[in-house]
């Protein structure tokens, strides 16, 4: 590949980072346009990728450069159909995050230079194909997400940035050690090259708790998962957003590219109990959102019942789960990201996030209230929208696959539950008439509209059409399933 | 004959373009939408004359491949065979009738658009599931209609009856749809695709036969609200009255039997399905049926009835003959969707759905007595109007599979049902009237009451020509069938008569209630079946959900916070290897107290001694373990 | 009996451990630094000894406790030049009272 | 003569730190002394480095292998960086020419006791790189408290060293020698392998490695920030060589080493962490981070030469960046609030201060995870997985102390911003402090190659 494309798709944003903050908050509005234009641009890079990008042609663009020879360590750079899909959510997202926050006063130099900085790390993590590289991106993201939380977050932003970041730091640490493990049998860094080593189980069974714990706090899987939370109903609305669009994908990401190629009978061992946690993921989250007063805790804790179906999905280990979990990795990123856009936009008309006290959104603000409640039923799994796609390719896949029906059977129940607090949502907020807060408050301006546009768009699309994603996923897929030996 | 797909599009476009609009917009393309369901209407019509003349098989199929997944390909499609051009003319007629009704009904609703709009998606969705050549294809239908009733039985969302009702709608058909999403699995596991042709002719064990029809058996009761899912239908009358009759009379609720219909080669591979959809059938008929003896509100009434007739379609399926529940289906649609649109003429002129304040209304109403009475026939079942036929055909089939229990209890529902359509015309009719301006309902109301009641009235005379049409042989009713349950039916009328219709008795609306006191009160209370799902369904699951989520507040967040906080408290302790053993080594568990928190710096005493006593501590252990290990 | 290798070490060793023992327990500055001579020069009788009896005929050993020595003068030189300012600034050369910087 | 020549990197510093002690006398100019050693300091580490020849040299009383070059040229270059930054901000008394020769009479003592493979000259430059420590910490005029912890690190490293001496003395008496190349047979008998026990002590004493490390808090605290930035930083670099070097030569059956060296190193990584979470100054916290990292070293020394090359790596990895937040501390002052709001005031230290801080985390793209990688690997493939487990865990738990300091750097808030004075050869130094963090994570394969270190 002459043209380094991937290189410049992830390192652009770190120019542009650079270049907004060393602008400064002085010239702020130039430094908004500087940004808005790089990640627009990158945006259009992923783009033009895709376009000439051959669906049955595995990994491609691939550049591959020796980084610390001593050590084994390669830059190695390749985007196949699954990253492809990631990567282009996250160059998204990263345009509607800096679209939405247009208006932030506090600090907009710093913020726009973390926005950048987040998309390098996020961007990274799904085209790098060594192990030291995919770690300095994993790791990469967590300083500007400290910053984006503990920097303009809600009262108790500090110790939800630190939770935050200690959580995905002590999992990640243990990566490292798996790694490192998985250097020393193979010799090499480099993950094409280690899927299918065909390293013997008991080895393969303890790298595999390792990058478990790494890969499950990240996803999160229940019990791992009491920082999401925390994290969601402290961040920026534009922080909550990549933190549940991508940053949550990373986790199941991980398990996709990492832990089934190169360790396919630990992950046959481990299957049942992935779907164990998935199964139980999926109805607590459920539940405990349908418990919730706040917004953006229900919002938070229907990610980790719809990134149990992810973990459903992986675990069955069949053509339609994997295609299904990178279905729902992909759609819940769409439509939590409009949930969570919505939920910040009433926010700053009302500025409550509290449940009891918005009211009648239809009534009072037609365009919010008709999206919030589109995205709502995009998120129950409504057929024809997107979020059905990756949940039924799911269910199916694992009831196909060895899983015990017990456990399938409890995360059907999950898509009702589901539909419970999701409707509970907005039984009480769109409808009825207007509360104090609601009434008298604004529409969406035009820019809010377009930045919710592309994603009803994309709802619409891949929830009619799938193949217009599963057109990249499937081979993709196919080739981990034929890397675990059709185990 | 692509322009087939057009029947499903043409609503559906309507839909597109009257959501985005603002309200006053919308308002304004109402037209646009009826236009659109007459043009599917008149599709609908040129599509069954295109199949008409001889029961052969598909006349016209397309399908496109949605996913491709591993070596599989997922398609969804639409075909025309007899079975759905039949649907197709039900539909549209019935959904054109009502579309030009609620003209009249609604016009005073500034939401209007947003009615005409959801109900356009609503039309789109039923055809598209009537012409569906798949499973998956009829399963994504089948959830956008329970979208559409949501929003409809919803459509008063500042009232606090609708919005309750509406999610209670929705949430118990998800029941439902969750049998029907697992089948899809098995099915998709079993056969590896989801159109019909393959899956059908899929030799099917026993075994997987089986728990595929009980789990769509299981979807089709949500959806036709068959005992024990039944309880959302009576609540769903909060809606506006025309959305009910397509929605909750003709249209979706026969959903569920349609389906049952479509995958009926499972049920027969299946066997015991059969039963159970029988005595489903047997059970819901009966005891709905007993529920609308003693309702008070018109709308409820008929919502019993719905309720009990779908039990009807139940057992005819599950007697064997789906030709006969789809024929039962198509007169069914037509009387009640016109039964409702009476009522919804009633209770404009009577300003209220309590039937113990109407009376009279035959001389006032003339037009929609006649119309009313023309589908309380057929409901009955009296001779010459559509009800009859097809009741009869059921009672038929019970007999000729020799299913005499259930032919009894089918009779018992029959009576049941004839008396409480009794009871209803007498009390709403010709009791004395309790209200002066009555007036009859508007034009655009009255048209489509009588096309209906015309329809009702004649369709009954078709049945054998549907039967040869559906390939499956509809015989003329034998006359001892015929007799007994015309015996039946009048029976129930005399007695309604008797006890509401006769002039000398006052209108004793406590009629039952002195004579059965205590079964009164059983069915008053719908056989406490809200009671025990309100609570311990929903209330169960609030409460365990809001025990999960304190749960998960303190106790997970607090596990990990407490691993954080004890680390704390211990680092601060300082777990230390301290020489002089009289201070005694910090113990070094997780509970150390902060009081011995800061160990560490106390261990910093700051006097050089003790550091060097410390460090010549240190050094003789290494001593000792040399020599130790030495030795 | 003549005098051989062992009983130079064990005296060595005597010596280191009395002048550890002074160090450990004297409460003057001083009179630590003197114990921690004493045992700077039990090493070098140590080397000495090895110097005689293990490599006679080169000297390293002998090296190494004149190096020793110069070494241990320069930091007793040093030592004192602390006491000395400490003492200045605290009127005492305890140790005891210098015990300020803790925690 | 030509042997000579090939320490003149040492004799340029020791010329400069002469040379220092005079300079403001001649000049008047109050810190000329720092102006004219830091390039000095500079043209020493480029000879250093620029020097090809391997091998013993002075009859292999030293030796130049890849990893002491190595050490050499870390040590006169961090040395160079604190002199540039001394040159700008001075150190705070009027004494700061005596501190400047003082360091570089220090760093001379390193950089040959990196390059010792003989007993006696060990001994020498361990006591040269550390007696001017001493005075390092407690020459400011008047200040009791650093006297306190001058006195306190004068008599427990003496202790230590005495016995350190004692072991040396045995491994001479045993092995008959006292080159390296012949300690060989000393791990054989027990009283060698008290010898070899007594040594470490010293040198678990010269890092600060538990539970030798109690002179540290104390000799930290009490003593001005920039003399903490030098001492916590330059001599343990050239201690690592030496704890390296000789774990090498003693290697026998290395059953006694390797268990001393993993309890030292559990023991520093538990109290280095744990002690440091309650600390408000930043000194203190510096001091038991020192120890911590310290811990690191010691497991990454336990598992063989690929270890010890990781281990001298990780070492500068550490000094790097500590150095750079001492000599932040010494200018904004050391207590935690004394930082708060520096964000606002010096948004470019600020922001460099997160990738120091980062760094010692283990973060990547930081020099700092690329040590610990390094480190861990030698020291997985030695088996040595649930220290390592340890060890990851601990440096996860450093990162809730490091950002106690980023909290208050950047979400503290501060009434009296007073803004510091601009001096240019400061800011250079940070600049350059803040680049190796950096670089020499991201494009360590050049360095490793250019000095030739293998994993």
């Amino acid at each position: 590949m002459d043209f380094p494309l991937l290189t410049v798709i992830v390192f652009l944003p770190l120019l542009g980072a650079a270049v907004v903050a060393l602008l400064g908050n002085a010239r702020a509005v130039a430094g908004r346009v500087v940004a808005a234009t790089v990640a627009v641009v990158d945006l259009a890079l992923v783009a033009w990728l895709a376009s000439r990008f051959d669906v049955d042609g595995g990994m491609q663009f691939v550049e591959k450069l020796t980084w610390v020879p001593q050590v084994g360590i390669t830059y190695h750079l390749a985007i196949d159909g699954m990253s492809l899909a990631m990567v282009a959510l996250s160059a998204l997202l990263t345009v509607l995050a800096i679209v939405a926050s247009w208006k932030t006063e506090k600090n907009p130099a710093l913020w726009f230079s973390m926005l950048l900085l987040l998309e390098v790390g996020m961007n990274g993590v799904f085209v790098a194909m060594d192990f030291v590289l995919f770690y300095v991106f994993w790791e990469l993201v967590l300083v500007p997400m400290y910053f984006l939380i503990a920097t303009w977050g809600g009262p108790r932003r500090q110790y939800a940035a630190v939770k935050f970041f200690l959580y995905t730091l002590f999992g990640s640490v243990f990566m490292l050690v798996g790694i490192i493990a998985l250097y020393l049998q193979t010799g090499t860094f480099n993950i094409l090259e280690m899927a299918g080593a065909g390293l013997d189980p008991k080895f393969q069974w303890w790298v595999f708790a390792a990058f478990f714990l790494g890969f499950a706090v990240k996803v999160p899987v229940f019990p791992l998962h009491t920082w999401l939370p925390d994290a969601h109903v402290e961040a920026p609305t534009a922080a909550s957003v990549l933190l549940a669009g991508v940053l949550l994908k990373m986790g199941s990401y991980g398990f996709l590219r990492i832990s089934l190629p190169i360790l396919p009978d630990a992950a046959a061992e481990w299957s049942t109990f992935i779907a164990a946690l998935a199964a139980i993921s999926i109805v607590y989250g459920a539940a405990v959102a349908f418990a919730q007063t706040d917004m953006k805790k229900l919002v938070a804790y229907s990610s980790v019942s719809h990134m149990g179906f992810v973990m459903l999905g992986i675990a069955s280990m069949t053509p339609e789960g994997l295609n299904g979990a990178v279905a729902v990795m992909f759609s819940h990123g769409v439509v939590t990201g409009m949930l969570f856009f919505l939920v910040g936009m009433v926010y700053d008309r009302t500025h409550t996030r509290m449940i009891a006290e918005v009211s009648g959104l239809s009534s009072q603000v037609p365009v919010a209230g008709g999206l919030l409640a589109f995205a709502s039923f995009a998120s129950l799994g409504l057929p024809g929208l997107s979020g059905f796609v990756g949940e039924f390719l799911s269910l199916v896949g694992a009831w196909a696959s060895d899983i015990p029906v017990g456990w399938v059977v409890l995360s059907a129940i999950g898509v009702l539950l589901a539909a419970a607090y999701m409707l509970w949502l907005v039984q009480r907020v769109v409808l009825g008439s207007p509360s104090a807060a609601v009434s008298g408050i604004a529409d969406l301006s035009a820019r809010e509209v377009a930045v919710l546009l592309p994603l009803v768009a994309l709802t619409l699309i891949v929830g009619l059409y799938w193949d217009s994603l599963l057109r990249f996923t499937d081979p993709a897929v196919r080739s981990i399933l034929a890397m675990m030996g059709g185990a | 004959m692509d322009w087939v797909t057009l029947i499903p599009l043409l609503p559906a476009l309507a839909f597109v373009v009257l959501a985005p609009l603002s309200r006053a917009a919308r308002a304004k393309l109402v037209p646009l939408a009826v236009a659109a369901v007459l043009g599917s209407l008149g599709l609908s019509i040129a599509a069954f004359l295109a199949v008409w003349p001889g029961g052969h098989g598909e006349v016209w199929q397309a399908s496109v491949t949605i996913a491709h997944i591993g070596d599989r390909a997922i398609t969804l499609g639409l075909a025309l065979e007899p079975m759905s051009a039949i649907m197709l003319t039900v539909v549209t007629v019935v959904g054109a009738c009502v579309q030009v009704y609620s003209l009249g009904y609604m016009h005073r609703e500034d939401r209007i658009g947003w009615y005409y709009a959801v109900l356009s998606l609503f039309t789109a969705a039923m055809l598209a599931l009537v012409l569906s050549d798949n499973f998956l294809g009829l399963f994504m239908a089948w959830e956008v209609m329970g979208l559409c009733s949501y929003l409809l039985i919803g459509f008063w969302h500042e009232q606090e009856a609708p919005r309750l009702a509406s999610i209670k709608a929705f949430l118990t058909t998800k029941v439902g749809d969750l049998g029907f999403m697992l089948a899809l699995a098995v099915v998709y596991a079993e056969a590896g695709a989801f159109d019909f042709a393959t899956v059908l002719h899929h030799d099917w064990t026993a075994g997987t036969a089986t728990l595929v029809a009980l789990l769509m058996l299981f979807a089709a009761m949500g959806k036709s609200a068959q005992f024990p899912l039944h309880v959302w239908l009576p609540d769903a009358m909060a809606g506006p009255t025309p959305a009910s009759a397509l929605i909750h009379a003709a249209t979706m609720v026969a959903a569920g039997v349609f389906l049952v219909v479509r995958a009926f080669p499972i049920f027969e591979a299946s066997g015991i399905a059969l039963t159970i959809t029988l005595w489903v059938g047997l059970i819901t008929a009966l005891l709905a049926g007993l529920l609308a003896m003693v309702q008070h509100d018109i709308k409820k009434v008929l919502a019993y009835s719905t309720i009990s007739q779908l039990g009807f379609m139940f057992i005819a399926l599950g007697a064997g003959s789906s030709t006969a529940a789809l024929y039962h289906l198509v007169t069914h649609a037509y009387f009640k969707s016109l039964l409702f649109l009476g009522a919804g003429v009633i209770i404009h002129a009577a300003h209220t759905q309590d039937m113990r304040q109407m009376g009279g209304l035959a001389k006032k109403l003339p037009v929609t007595s006649l119309a009313f009475a023309s589908g309380s026939l057929a409901l009955a079942g009296i001779v010459p109007f559509s009800g009859f036929w097809s009741k009869d055909e059921i009672l038929a089939v019970l007999l000729h599979e020799h299913q005499y229990v259930a032919f009894a209890i089918a009779l018992l529902a029959a009576f049941v049902t004839a008396f409480y359509v009794a009871r209803l015309w007498f009390r709403v009719f010709t009791a004395p009237t309790q209200q002066e301006d009555l007036h009859e309902g508007h034009r655009s109301m009255l048209v489509p009451m009588v096309v209906l009641a015309v329809i009702t009235a004649v369709i009954g005379f078709f049945g054998p020509t549907l039967g040869d049409f559906l390939g499956h042989e509809i015989p003329w009713p034998a006359l001892g069938t015929a007799a007994i349950s015309t015996v039946a039916a009048l029976g129930g009328i005399t007695l309604g008569w008797y006890v509401y219709g006769r002039r000398t008795s006052v209108v004793n609306t406590q009629a039952l209630k002195q004579r059965f006191p205590h079964a009164y009160g059983v069915l008053a209370n719908k056989y406490y079946f809200d009671l025990t799902y309100g609570y311990f369904v929903v209330g169960g699951y609030t409460t365990l959900a809001r025990a999960l989520a304190t749960f998960d507040a303190r106790v997970v967040d607090g596990v990990v916070n407490g691993v954080a906080a004890a680390w704390r408290s211990l680092s601060a302790a300082g777990w230390t290897f301290d020489g002089r053993i009289v201070d005694g080594a910090v113990n070094g568990a997780a509970s150390a107290v902060r009081a011995a928190g800061d160990k560490v710096r106390t261990l910093q005493t700051g006097s050089v001694r003790s550091y060097q006593t410390l460090i010549a501590g240190a050094v003789v252990l290494l001593v000792v373990w040399i020599l130790v290990k030495g030795a | 009996m003549t005098v051989g290798l062992p009983h130079v070490l064990t005296l060595a060793a005597l010596l280191f451990g009395i002048g550890l023992y002074g160090a450990l327990s004297r409460k003057n500055a001083v009179h630590v630094m003197m114990s921690l001579e004493l045992m700077a020069n039990a090493v070098n009788l140590n080397l000495v000894g090895f110097s005689r009896f293990v490599t006679p005929e080169a000297m390293t050993g002998q090296f190494f406790a004149v190096f020793s020595m110069v070494v241990s003068a320069a930091e007793i030189g040093l030592g004192l030049a602390l006491v000395i300012a400490i003492y200045r600034r605290k009127r005492s050369v305890e140790l005891d009272a210098v015990q300020e910087l803790k925690g | 003569m030509s042997e000579l020549l090939l320490l003149t990197p040492e004799l340029l510093v020791l010329f400069g730190a002469l040379l220092a002690l005079f300079a403001d006398k001649i000049t008047g100019h109050p810190r000329a002394a720092a102006h004219i050693a830091a390039p000095l300091s500079v043209v020493a580490a480029l000879v250093a480095a620029l020097i090809g020849t391997r091998g013993g040299i002075f009859a292999g009383m030293l030796a130049l292998d890849n990893v002491s070059v190595f050490a050499r040229v870390a040590i006169a270059l961090l040395l160079a960086f604190w002199l540039h930054w001394v040159s700008g901000r001075g150190t705070g008394g009027e004494r700061s020419a005596e501190a400047v020769a003082l360091a570089m009479l220090s760093a001379v003592g390193g950089m040959l006791m990196a390059s010792a493979r003989d007993l006696i000259v060990l001994f020498i430059s361990l006591e040269l790189s550390t007696m001017p420590a001493y005075v390092l910490m407690g020459y400011r005029r008047g200040d009791a408290r650093g006297l306190e912890g001058a006195l306190k690190y004068f008599l427990l490293s003496m202790l230590t060293s005495l016995i350190m001496l004692y072991g040396l003395s045995f491994a001479y008496g045993i092995s008959g020698s006292t080159a390296y190349a012949d300690l060989g047979a000393v791990d054989a008998g027990t009283l060698g392998q008290l010898a070899i026990a007594f040594v470490l002590v010293g040198l678990f004493a010269k890092l600060s490695a538990a539970p030798f490390h109690y002179w540290t808090p104390d000799a930290y605290a009490g003593a001005p920030a920039s003399s903490v930035a030098y001492v916590s930083t330059v001599p343990k670099i050239a201690g690592v060589v030496a704890l390296v070097q000789l774990v090498a030569a003693f290697a026998g059956n290395g059953g006694t080493i390797t268990v001393v060296l993993l309890v030292g190193s559990l023991l520093s990584m538990l109290v280095g962490n744990l002690a440091a979470y309650p600390q408000t100054d930043l000194r203190r916290l510096m001091a038991y981070s020192g120890v911590a990292h310290s811990g690191y070293i010691l497991l990454a020394a336990a598992a063989g030469s690929a270890g010890g090359t990781a281990a001298v790596f990780y070492a500068v990895a550490y000094a790097v960046p500590s150095m750079a937040i001492m000599l932040l501390g010494s200018e904004e002052g050391t207590a935690l609030d004394d930082l708060a709001g520096l964000a606002a005031r010096r948004p470019a230290i600020a922001w460099a201060s997160v990738v120091w801080l980062l760094s010692l985390i283990g973060i990547p793209p930081m020099v700092g995870f690329f040590g610990k990688l390094t480190m861990f690997t030698a020291a997985l493939d030695h088996g040595l997985v649930w220290i390592v487990a340890v060890a990851v865990t601990m440096s996860v738990v450093s990162a809730g102390y490091y950002f106690k300091v980023l909290r208050s750097v950047f979400f503290g808030e501060r009434l009296d911003a007073r803004r510091a004075t601009r001096s240019t050869p400061a800011v250079i130094a940070y600049a350059a402090l803040t680049v190796v963090t950096l670089a020499l994570g991201v494009l360590a394969s050049p360095v490793l190659e250019f000095f030739g270190l293998r994993f």
